[in-house]
C-alpha cells in the first residue's frame, strides 16, 4: 500500500514540475523574442497569468462531446506519457526518493504513438467546432507531422538498432557507461532529432499550423477558457516531456532537477533561436524540409550505427 | 429388330428423303420426324454402349463384305463417346428449335432435313472404318453445312458459306488427294488396314500423305491458319446451327484428324507439330475474340480457341492429356451448345448482333442470362462447373510432360477468355443503361433445353466421375490401337 | 519402243490431271470473278478424279467383271475401287458446284457483284 | 455426419435457399442468410475442439478435409465476422432490390472461405479459393454499375493469382504425385521438390493477389468500394485474409521450417523472396497510405487503408520471425475486426444519407453518434494509437522489424503509419466532424440490428487493447501448427527478444486514471449555465459568420500535403496497367487483321500453309 501511495505522490509532483517548467519555458521564450524584436515583451510568468485568468472566466460554450473531451485528450496523453519517461536518470538518488514514477522502461515505440494521443484528440475537439480554419490547422499539423516523424524516427532508429534496446533507461545506462552522450556518439542521428525537433515544438519557420496572424490561433481558435487552460497545462507538460525525452536520449539524462533544467532549457534554446531567423514555411515546403537533409542526415546515422 | 451401328447412318438417310413426302400429309411431322430420329440415336447410343460393357468394339459390316475389302462401321468406346455426345447434342438442338420458323414451314422442313444431315454425316464421320467413306461423310456434313450457313437470305450468310465452300473445297480436294496416294501406296482403304501397311510406305510420302490430311481436316477441325471460314459461318448460321458446328461438327474434324494421327500413322514427332497447331490456334483464337463486337463471332473464336487447346492436349499424348482431351470436348459440347442457344435469344431482336446492344438485357431476360453466365462461368473453366476439371487434367498432363511453358502460355490466354466473357456478362447484367431492344421470351422447350444443359454442366462440375468411367474407356480405346486393328480385322484376313 | 501409244496416253493423262489441278489452284487463288472461283473448283476436282482413274488403270488391263471365260481375270483387271471412289467423288464435286453456284447467285443478289474482294461484309 | 462437410453443406445450401426465397419474397433470403450463418458458427463453435477430418475421392483425386489450430484462428475472424456482418445485412440491405443473388454470393463466399481453410488438399483449396472468387466478383458487380472499371480488373488479377497458384499445383503433383497439402510439406522437408521455389513464388502469386499486395493490388480499391458495406466488411476483413492465410503457409511452413536451410541455394532464394515480399509490402503499405488520404469517398479511402494495412501484414509474415509472424496474425485479426466495423459504420452512413461521398457529407456526429462512436474506436484501433489493440499489434510488429535489422523497412512501415493519422482524421472529420449542414438534419441513427454488430466490434477493439492475450492464445496455437516451437505469450504485457516490454494493463490503467481526472475536473467546473453551440454559431477570429457563409471544409483536405509528395502521386500503377492493357488490346487487334475478310485470302492461307507444313515437316518428322 505504501509503495502505490508513495508512487502516486511522485506521479503527482512529476506533473506539477513538469507543468511549472514548461509553462517558465514558454514565458522565457515569449520574454526574449520580444527583446529580440525589440519589444518589452511580457514577464516571463505571463503564461501563469494566462492560465489563471482562464481557468477563471466561466465557460458558457459547450460545443460537442468531441469539443469537450478534446481538452482531457491532451492532458491525460500528456500525463501518461510523462508517466512512462524517466524525467531522471534511474541512478540519481532525486529518482529513487521523489521521482519514482511509474515508469517501467520507457518504452520508445510506445512513447512515439502515446505522444501523437493527444493530437489525435486535439484534432477532433476542433473538428467538432465547425470551424473551418481549425480543420485547415489540423490538416497542416498533420502533414507537418508525417514531415517530421521521418528524420525523428530515423534518429530513434540508429539508436535501437546499434544498442539493441528500445528501453529509454538502457539507452541512458549505455551513455553512463561508455560516459560518450549520444550526440557525440551518434552525432548525425541527433542532428536529425534535432531537425525533427523544430517541427515538434511548431516555432517558426514551422507554425503555420498555428498561423497566429490568420487563423486565429489554428486549432485551438473555438476553444477558451477552462478548455484553452487545460489545453495549454497539456501542451506545457508536453514541452517538458519532448525536452526530457531528448536529454535522455541524446545527452545522457540528468541526475538532478537543476542539470535536468539546464539541458532542457539549452535544448529548448534551438528551436527558438532558429524560429527568431525564419520566416514562415508553407506545410508542403515544411515537409519537403524534413525530408530533405534532416532524412539524409537520419538514414546517414542508421547506416553508421549498423556498420 | 436387332440394333446395329448400321441404323445411324440408314434411318436418318430414309428420313430425310420420307420428310417431304411425309409432310405433305401434315405439315408437323416434318418437325416431329426428325425428332423421332434423333431419339432413336439416343436409344441406340445407349443400348450400343450398353453392350460395349461385354464386348471391346462393335464392328458392323456393310453388304457382306467383311474388312478390309467392304465398308464397315466400327463402334468403339471412343468412337461411341463421341456419338452418344453428337446425338444427344442433336436432339437438344431439334428441341430447342423445334418451334423454328413455326408459320413458315418449307424453310423448316429445309432446316430439319439439313440439320438431320449434319449431324448424320459427323455421326458417320466418327463411324466409319473406312477412310473414303469418312471422306464421303466428311462432304455430306460440309454440303450441308454450307446451306445452312447461308439459310437466311436476309443476313450475309451467303458470303460466309461461299468462303467456307471454298476453303472446304480444298479440304476435300487434299483428302482426296492424300486418299488417293495411300491407295497407290497400300491398296486398301480400311483404315486398320491401313495401320497394318502402313509401314510399307515410304517416308517421305507418308509425311506428304499426313501433311494432306492433317490440312484436310484441319479445315474442318479449325486449326489455325485454316480457320478464316468458321467465325462467319458460325455468326451467319441460324443461332441453334453455332451449336451444331461448336458441339458436333467440329467434333468430326477433330475425330478424322485424331484418328490419322493415332491409328492410321505412326509416325514420331506428331505430337509436337500439333502442340505447335494447337498452341498457335488456341493463340490466334483468343486474342481475336477479346476484340470482337459481334457476340456469335467472339463465341465462335472462342470455340477455336478451344479446339486448339483439345489439339495440344491429343499432341501431348500421354493418357491422361488424352483424358483431358476428351473431357474438354464433352464439356465444350455442352457449355458451347448453352452458350450459343442462350446468345441467340439474347440476340434475337438485334440487327448487328453485336455485344454492345446487350446493355441491361439481364432486365429483360433474366433466365437466357443466368444460363449465358452460367455458361461462360463454366468455359473458362471455372470450379465447380465442369469446364474446370478439364481444364484441371489437361494441366496436369502438360504438368507431366514437363511443359511449364506451356501451361504458361494456356492460363495466360485462359486470362484473356476470363477477360472478354466477362466483359460480356459485365453488359448483359449492367445497370448503367438498358436496351431498347424488344427481346423474344423464350419458349418453353428451350427454355428445357438451357436448363437440361445448365444442370448437366453444374452436376459433372460437382461430380465428374459421373462421366469420368465413360471418358477413360473413349481414351483407353484410342490408345489402344493394336487392339483397334485386331478386332476390326478379326474374323476374316486369312493372312 | 520408247515412244508408244501407251505410255504417251498415260504420260498425257498423268500430265493433263496435274495440269487441270494446276489450273483450277489458279483460278481459285488469283481469279476475282467469283463463277470462275467456282470453275476453277471444279477444275481442281476433275483434275483429283482423272488422277485417280488413272492410277487404277492398268495397260492392256480388262473389265474388272468375273464372267465366265475370263477366270483369270484378276491378274490382269483394272483396279475397280478408284473407278467407284471417283464415281461417287464426282457426284459429291457435282452437289458442291451446283451448291456454289447458288451461293454466287444470292451473292449477286445481295452484294451486286461478283468480284470476291469486293465481298468482305464479314471479317476480322 | 461429418461436422465439416455438414457446415459446408449448410452454408451452399443456405446459399440456394436464399436465391429461391427472393422468388417469394425480397426480404427473406436477408434472414435465411442471417439464420444460416448462425447454424454453421453454432455448428463450429460446437465442434471445433475436436479433432475433425474428412477425406473422400472424386475423379481419382483424393480430397481432405481437417481442422487445425491454424485453420481454426481464420475461421474465428470469418464466422465472427460472418456472423456480424450478416445480422448488420438484414437492416443495411432493407430496401435494395435484387437480394437473392447478393445474400446467395454472400453464403457462398463464407462457405467457401472455410472451404478454404479446411481444405488439406491442393484440389478442394483451390476449388474452393475459386468459388471464393466468383462469389466475391457477383458481388462486386452485383449493384451492376461501372461494371468494366469495377469487375474486370478484379476478375483479371483474380485470374492471373489464381491461375499462378494453379500452375503451382499441378507442378506439385507431377512432381509428387499428390495433391495433399501434408505430403507436399513432407517432400520439402525431404528437399524432394526440384523446382520448389518456382512453386513457392508461383504460389505466392496467387496468394498476394488476394492480399492485394503491390504491384497485383490495382482490383482491391474499385472492388471493395462498390460493394454493399455489409459484404465489404467480411471481403476486406476476412476474404483478403485469406491470401494471409497461404502467405503464411507458403512463407511459414515451407520457406522457413523447410529444413533445408542448410541448403545454400534454397536459402539464399528463400530469404530473397522473403525480403522482396517484405519489401513489397512496405511499398504497398505507403502508396496505398498515400492514395488513401486523397480519396473523397470514405468506402474507397477504406479500401486503400485496407490494402495498406494487408501491407503491414504480408510484412509480419515475410520478416518471419516469432514476433513478426505473432504481430502479423494478430494485425491480421484486429484488421478483420477494425476493417469490419468501419465498413459497417461507413454504410450505416451511406444507408441514412445515401453517400459515402465525403464532400457531400459533414457533421454526422450528433445524427448517428453510435456510428461515430463505433467509427472512433476503430480508427483509433487503426492509426494504432494506445490503448487500443491496433497499438499491440504495430508494437509487435515494429519491434520484431527493429530486433531483426531490418531498419529502413521500419522506417517505411513508420512513414505510412503516421501518414495513416491523415487519412483516420479526414475520415472522421469528413463523415461526422465539421459543420452540420442542413440537408443532413433529418438524419437519424442506423437501426439497432446494425448498431450492435458495430458495437460489438468496437468492445473488442476495448478489450483486447488491454488484455491482448485473449487473441494470442489462437495465434499461439496456429503458430505451432506453423512450425513454431514453445510460443510465449502474455495476457497483457508485450515483450520482445531484447527483453524489453509494455505493460498494456498500466498504460491503460494510467490513461484511465488521467482521463477521468481530466472528465471531472472539465465537466463540474462552471457547469452551471453552460449551452451547447451550433456549428455555425463560431467566431472566426471574432467576426460573427454570416447567414449563408460557406463553413464546410472538405475540399482538397491535404493538398499541402499532396503537394509536398508530388513526385508520390505521379506514377499511378492502375495507369501503367490501363495502358498496358490498352496497348495489348491493340496489338490483339492487329493480330485479328488476318482474317480480311476475303475468302480468296483464306484459300491463300491454306495452300500457303500447306506448303509450308510440306517443307517444315519433312525436315522433323
Amino acid at each position: 500500500m505504501e509503495g502505490i501511495g508513495l508512487k502516486i505522490l511522485g506521479a503527482l509532483l512529476t506533473t506539477i514540475m513538469a507543468f511549472a517548467v514548461g509553462m517558465t519555458y514558454g514565458g522565457i521564450t515569449r520574454k526574449l523574442t520580444a527583446r529580440v524584436q525589440n519589444r518589452v515583451g511580457p514577464t516571463i510568468w505571463q503564461n501563469f497569468i494566462d492560465l489563471v485568468k482562464l481557468q477563471s472566466k466561466k465557460t458558457n460554450i459547450y460545443h460537442g462531446v468531441m469539443g469537450h473531451f478534446a481538452p482531457m485528450w491532451i492532458i491525460t496523453a500528456a500525463m501518461t506519457v510523462l508517466m512512462f519517461i524517466p524525467v531522471l536518470h534511474p541512478n540519481s538518488t532525486w529518482y529513487s526518493t521523489w521521482f519514482p514514477n511509474l515508469t517501467f522502461h520507457g518504452d520508445l515505440i510506445f512513447l512515439l504513438y502515446m505522444m501523437v494521443f493527444g493530437s489525435l484528440g486535439m484534432a477532433l475537439g476542433a473538428g467538432q467546432t465547425g470551424n473551418p480554419n481549425s480543420a485547415i490547422g489540423v490538416t497542416r499539423g498533420l502533414s507537418q507531422m508525417v514531415g517530421f516523424e521521418i528524420p525523428f524516427v530515423l534518429a530513434l532508429v540508429a539508436l535501437m538498432v546499434q544498442y539493441k534496446t528500445t528501453s529509454i533507461q538502457d539507452i541512458m545506462a549505455i551513455q553512463d557507461q561508455s560516459g560518450v552522450w549520444m550526440m557525440f556518439s551518434n552525432p548525425f542521428s541527433f542532428l536529425a532529432a534535432l531537425f525533427a525537433s523544430l517541427g515538434m515544438f511548431r516555432y517558426s519557420p514551422f507554425d503555420i499550423v498555428g498561423a497566429p496572424a490568420e487563423l486565429a490561433s489554428g486549432p485551438v481558435s473555438e476553444f477558451g477558457g477552462k478548455y484553452l487552460g487545460v489545453m495549454m497545462t497539456g501542451g506545457s507538460i508536453f514541452a517538458f516531456i519532448k525536452l526530457t525525452l531528448y536529454v535522455d536520449l541524446f545527452m545522457g539524462g540528468a541526475y538532478s532537477i537543476p542539470e535536468l533544467l539546464i539541458k532542457t532549457f539549452a535544448l529548448y534554446m534551438v528551436p527558438v533561436f532558429y524560429g527568431w531567423v525564419s520566416p514562415r514555411y508553407r506545410t508542403e515546403q515544411a515537409i519537403r524540409y524534413f525530408w530533405g537533409w534532416p532524412t539524409a542526415l537520419g538514414i546517414l546515422g542508421v547506416i553508421i550505427a549498423v556498420w | 429388330m436387332n440394333i446395329s451401328p448400321v441404323h445411324y447412318i440408314a434411318l436418318p438417310l430414309l428420313a430425310a428423303f420420307l420428310i417431304p413426302l411425309l409432310s405433305k400429309l401434315h405439315k408437323e411431322l416434318a418437325r416431329i420426324v426428325p425428332g423421332l430420329v434423333f431419339l432413336y440415336f439416343l436409344v441406340i447410343s445407349v443400348v450400343l454402349m450398353q453392350r460395349l460393357e461385354t464386348q471391346p468394339m462393335i464392328s458392323e459390316v456393310i453388304a457382306g463384305w467383311s474388312a478390309p475389302w467392304g465398308i464397315n462401321l466400327v463402334f468403339t468406346p471412343f468412337s461411341g463417346f463421341l456419338v452418344s455426345l453428337m446425338s444427344f447434342i442433336g436432339f437438344l438442338v431439334w428441341v430447342y428449335s423445334y418451334h423454328f420458323k413455326k408459320i413458315d414451314y418449307m424453310p423448316a422442313q429445309k432446316y430439319f432435313i439439313l440439320l438431320m444431315m449434319l449431324v448424320t454425316g459427323s455421326i458417320g464421320i466418327v463411324l466409319t472404318g473406312d477412310i473414303f467413306n469418312l471422306f464421303v461423310f466428311l462432304e455430306i456434313v460440309a454440303i450441308s453445312a454450307y446451306s445452312l450457313t447461308a439459310f437466311y437470305p436476309g443476313r450475309d450468310g451467303a458470303e460466309a458459306a461461299f468462303k467456307y465452300l471454298l476453303v472446304g473445297s480444298f479440304a476435300s480436294a487434299l483428302i482426296l488427294l492424300a486418299i488417293v496416294i495411300l491407295y497407290t501406296q497400300t491398296g486398301t482403304l480400311n483404315m486398320a488396314d491401313l495401320a497394318v501397311k502402313m509401314h510399307e510406305v515410304p517416308h517421305y510420302l507418308k509425311v506428304i500423305i499426313f501433311v494432306l490430311f492433317l490440312v484436310g481436316f484441319g479445315i474442318e477441325a479449325e486449326m489455325f491458319p485454316l480457320n478464316g471460314w468458321a467465325p462467319d459461318a458460325y455468326s451467319q448460321a441460324p443461332g441453334p446451327i453455332g451449336a451444331v458446328f461448336a458441339g458436333i461438327v467440329v467434333k468430326g474434324g477433330i475425330y478424322a484428324l485424331v484418328r490419322v494421327v493415332y491409328t492410321i500413322f505412326d509416325l514420331s514427332g506428331v505430337g509436337t507439330i500439333l502442340i505447335a497447331l494447337g498452341l498457335v490456334t488456341m493463340i490466334i483464337a483468343e486474342l481475336a475474340a477479346l476484340r470482337q463486337d459481334n457476340l456469335k463471332r467472339m463465341l465462335a473464336y472462342s470455340s477455336i480457341g478451344q479446339m486448339g487447346v483439345v489439339l495440344i492436349a491429343f499432341g501431348i499424348g500421354t493418357d491422361t492429356a488424352i483424358f483431358a482431351a476428351l473431357f474438354l470436348m464433352l464439356n465444350h459440347a455442352l457449355i458451347k451448345s448453352m452458350l450459343f442457344f442462350s446468345a441467340s435469344y439474347l440476340l434475337y431482336n438485334s440487327t448487328t448482333k453485336t455485344i454492345k446492344e446487350l446493355t441491361g438485357m439481364a432486365k429483360h431476360l433474366p433466365f437466357v442470362s443466368f444460363i449465358f453466365a452460367l455458361g461462360a462461368f463454366a468455359i473458362v473453366g471455372l470450379p465447380p462447373f465442369s469446364g474446370f476439371w478439364s481444364k484441371l487434367y489437361f494441366l496436369m498432363a502438360a504438368a507431366d510432360a514437363q511443359m511449364v511453358l506451356l501451361i504458361i502460355t494456356v492460363l495466360s490466354v485462359s486470362v484473356i477468355e476470363i477477360i472478354y466473357y466477362f466483359r460480356v456478362i459485365g453488359k448483359i447484367y449492367s445497370k448503367d443503361e438498358t436496351s431498347e431492344l424488344e427481346p423474344k421470351k423464350p419458349t418453353i422447350n428451350s427454355v428445357l433445353v438451357m436448363t437440361v444443359l445448365g444442370a448437366l454442366i453444374i452436376i459433372i462440375g460437382v461430380y465428374p466421375d459421373l462421366v469420368t468411367d465413360w471418358i477413360h474407356h473413349a481414351s483407353d480405346a484410342l490408345v489402344n490401337k493394336s487392339n483397334y486393328i485386331q478386332n476390326v480385322l478379326t474374323e476374316n484376313l486369312p493372312r | 519402243m520408247d515412244f508408244d501409244f501407251q505410255n504417251i496416253v498415260t504420260i498425257s493423262v498423268y500430265g493433263s490431271a496435274i495440269a487441270l489441278i494446276l489450273i483450277g489452284i489458279y483460278a481459285v487463288l488469283i481469279k476475282k470473278h467469283l463463277i470462275k472461283i467456282v470453275i476453277g473448283m471444279s477444275l481442281v476436282d476433275a483434275g483429283l478424279h482423272l488422277l485417280f482413274v488413272a492410277i487404277g488403270y492398268i495397260n492392256n488391263g480388262t473389265a474388272p467383271i468375273f464372267s465366265p471365260g475370263y477366270e483369270d481375270a484378276a491378274t490382269n483387271m483394272v483396279d475397280p475401287v478408284p473407278q467407284a471412289l471417283v464415281l461417287t467423288a464426282i457426284v459429291i464435286g457435282f452437289a458442291v458446284t451446283a451448291v456454289a453456284l447458288s451461293l454466287v447467285i444470292r451473292l449477286y443478289k445481295h452484294h451486286g457483284t461478283v468480284r470476291i474482294d469486293e465481298i468482305k461484309s464479314l471479317k476480322w | 455426419m461429418n461436422t465439416l462437410a455438414l457446415i459446408i453443406l449448410i452454408f451452399f445450401s443456405g446459399a440456394t435457399l436464399a436465391y429461391l426465397s427472393s422468388l417469394i419474397s425480397n426480404k427473406l433470403p436477408g434472414w435465411v442468410a442471417l439464420l444460416t450463418t448462425m447454424t454453421g458458427t453454432v455448428l463450429f463453435y460446437m465442434s471445433f475442439q475436436n479433432e475433425q477430418a474428412l477425406s473422400f475421392s472424386i475423379i481419382g483425386l483424393n480430397l481432405e478435409w481437417a481442422l487445425d489450430n491454424y485453420t481454426i484462428l481464420f475461421a474465428h475472424i470469418i464466422f465472427g465476422l460472418g456472423i456480424l456482418a450478416s445480422l448488420y445485412s438484414v437492416q443495411y440491405m432493407q430496401n435494395k432490390s435484387q437480394q437473392g443473388s447478393f445474400y446467395a454470393n454472400f453464403l457462398l463466399s463464407i462457405g467457401s472461405m472455410f472451404g478454404i481453410i479446411i481444405s488439406k488438399d491442393f484440389i478442394s483449396f483451390f476449388i474452393f479459393w475459386e468459388i471464393m472468387t466468383w462469389s466475391s466478383f457477383l458481388i462486386v458487380v452485383w449493384n451492376g454499375i461501372g461494371f468494366r472499371k469495377n469487375g474486370i480488373w478484379y476478375m483479371a488479377m483474380s485470374a492471373i493469382g489464381a491461375y499462378a497458384m494453379l500452375t503451382a499445383i499441378v507442378l506439385i503433383n507431377s512432381e509428387i504425385g499428390t495433391y495433399s497439402l501434408q505430403a507436399f510439406f513432407n517432400a520439402v522437408q525431404e528437399n524432394a521438390i526440384d523446382n520448389l521455389m518456382l512453386v513457392s513464388i508461383l504460389l505466392l502469386i496467387g496468394f498476394a493477389v488476394k492480399a492485394a499486395l503491390m504491384p497485383l493490388h490495382i482490383w482491391a480499391p474499385r472492388a471493395y468500394s462498390n460493394t454493399p458495406a455489409s459484404y465489404t466488411s467480411v471481403f476486406s476483413g476476412a476474404l483478403s485474409k485469406m491470401g494471409v492465410f497461404g502467405m503464411g503457409l507458403v512463407l511459414i511452413r515451407v520457406f522457413r521450417f523447410s529444413g533445408l536451410q542448410d541448403n545454400f541455394d534454397y536459402a539464399l532464394v528463400s530469404q530473397f523472396t522473403s525480403h522482396v515480399l517484405a519489401w513489397l509490402g512496405g511499398i504497398t503499405a505507403a502508396i496505398a497510405t498515400l492514395y488513401a488520404l486523397v480519396q473523397k469517398d470514405a468506402k474507397k479511402l477504406l479500401a486503400y487503408s485496407s490494402i495498406a494495412q494487408l501491407g503491414y501484414i504480408v510484412i509480419g509474415l515475410a520478416i518471419g520471425t516469432k514476433l513478426a509472424v505473432m504481430s502479423a496474425l494478430f494485425l491480421a485479426i484486429m484488421h478483420a475486426v477494425f476493417k469490419g466495423a468501419l465498413f459497417m459504420a461507413v454504410g450505416a452512413v451511406e444507408r441514412q444519407v445515401g453517400t459515402t461521398d465525403m464532400t457531400k457529407i459533414s457533421g454526422l456526429i450528433r445524427r448517428m453518434p453510435w456510428t461515430f462512436f463505433v467509427t472512433l474506436v476503430s480508427i483509433i484501433a487503426l492509426a494504432g494509437v494506445p490503448p487500443l489493440s491496433g497499438f499491440v499489434g504495430k508494437w509487435m510488429l515494429y519491434e520484431a522489424l527493429i530486433t531483426n535489422g531490418n531498419f529502413f523497412l521500419v522506417v517505411v512501415v513508420f512513414f505510412s503509419s503516421t501518414a495513416a493519422f491523415l487519412y483516420s482524421y479526414r475520415i472522421l472529420f469528413g463523415l461526422f466532424l465539421g459543420q452540420e449542414e442542413d440537408d443532413t438534419a433529418h438524419v437519424k441513427e442506423a437501426p439497432a440490428t446494425m448498431v450492435i454488430p458495430m458495437v460489438i466490434l468496437a468492445l473488442f477493439l476495448i478489450v483486447t487493447g488491454t488484455y491482448p492475450g485473449i487473441v494470442f492464445e489462437p495465434i499461439a496455437h496456429g503458430m505451432e501448427y506453423l512450425g513454431f516451437t514453445d510460443v510465449t505469450w502474455n495476457m497483457t504485457v508485450l515483450s520482445n527478444v531484447w527483453g524489453d516490454s509494455v505493460n498494456l494493463q498500466y498504460v491503460s490503467t494510467t490513461i484511465g486514471v488521467a482521463f477521468m481526472l481530466a472528465l471531472i475536473f472539465l465537466t463540474f467546473k462552471g457547469r452551471k449555465g453552460t449551452r451547447g453551440v451550433s456549428t455555425k454559431d463560431i467566431s472566426t477570429s471574432g467576426e460573427i459568420p454570416l447567414e449563408h457563409e460557406n463553413l464546410t471544409f472538405q475540399l482538397d483536405f491535404f493538398k499541402p500535403f499532396e503537394r509536398a509528395a508530388a513526385p508520390l502521386y505521379k506514377r499511378s500503377i492502375t495507369k501503367i496497367y490501363e495502358d498496358v492493357a490498352n496497348g495489348l488490346e491493340a496489338l490483339f487487334d492487329f493480330t485479328r487483321k488476318i482474317y480480311t475478310g476475303n475468302g480468296q485470302t483464306y484459300a491463300i492461307y491454306v495452300v500457303a500453309f500447306l506448303v509450308t507444313l510440306l517443307i517444315v515437316v519433312q525436315n522433323m518428322l
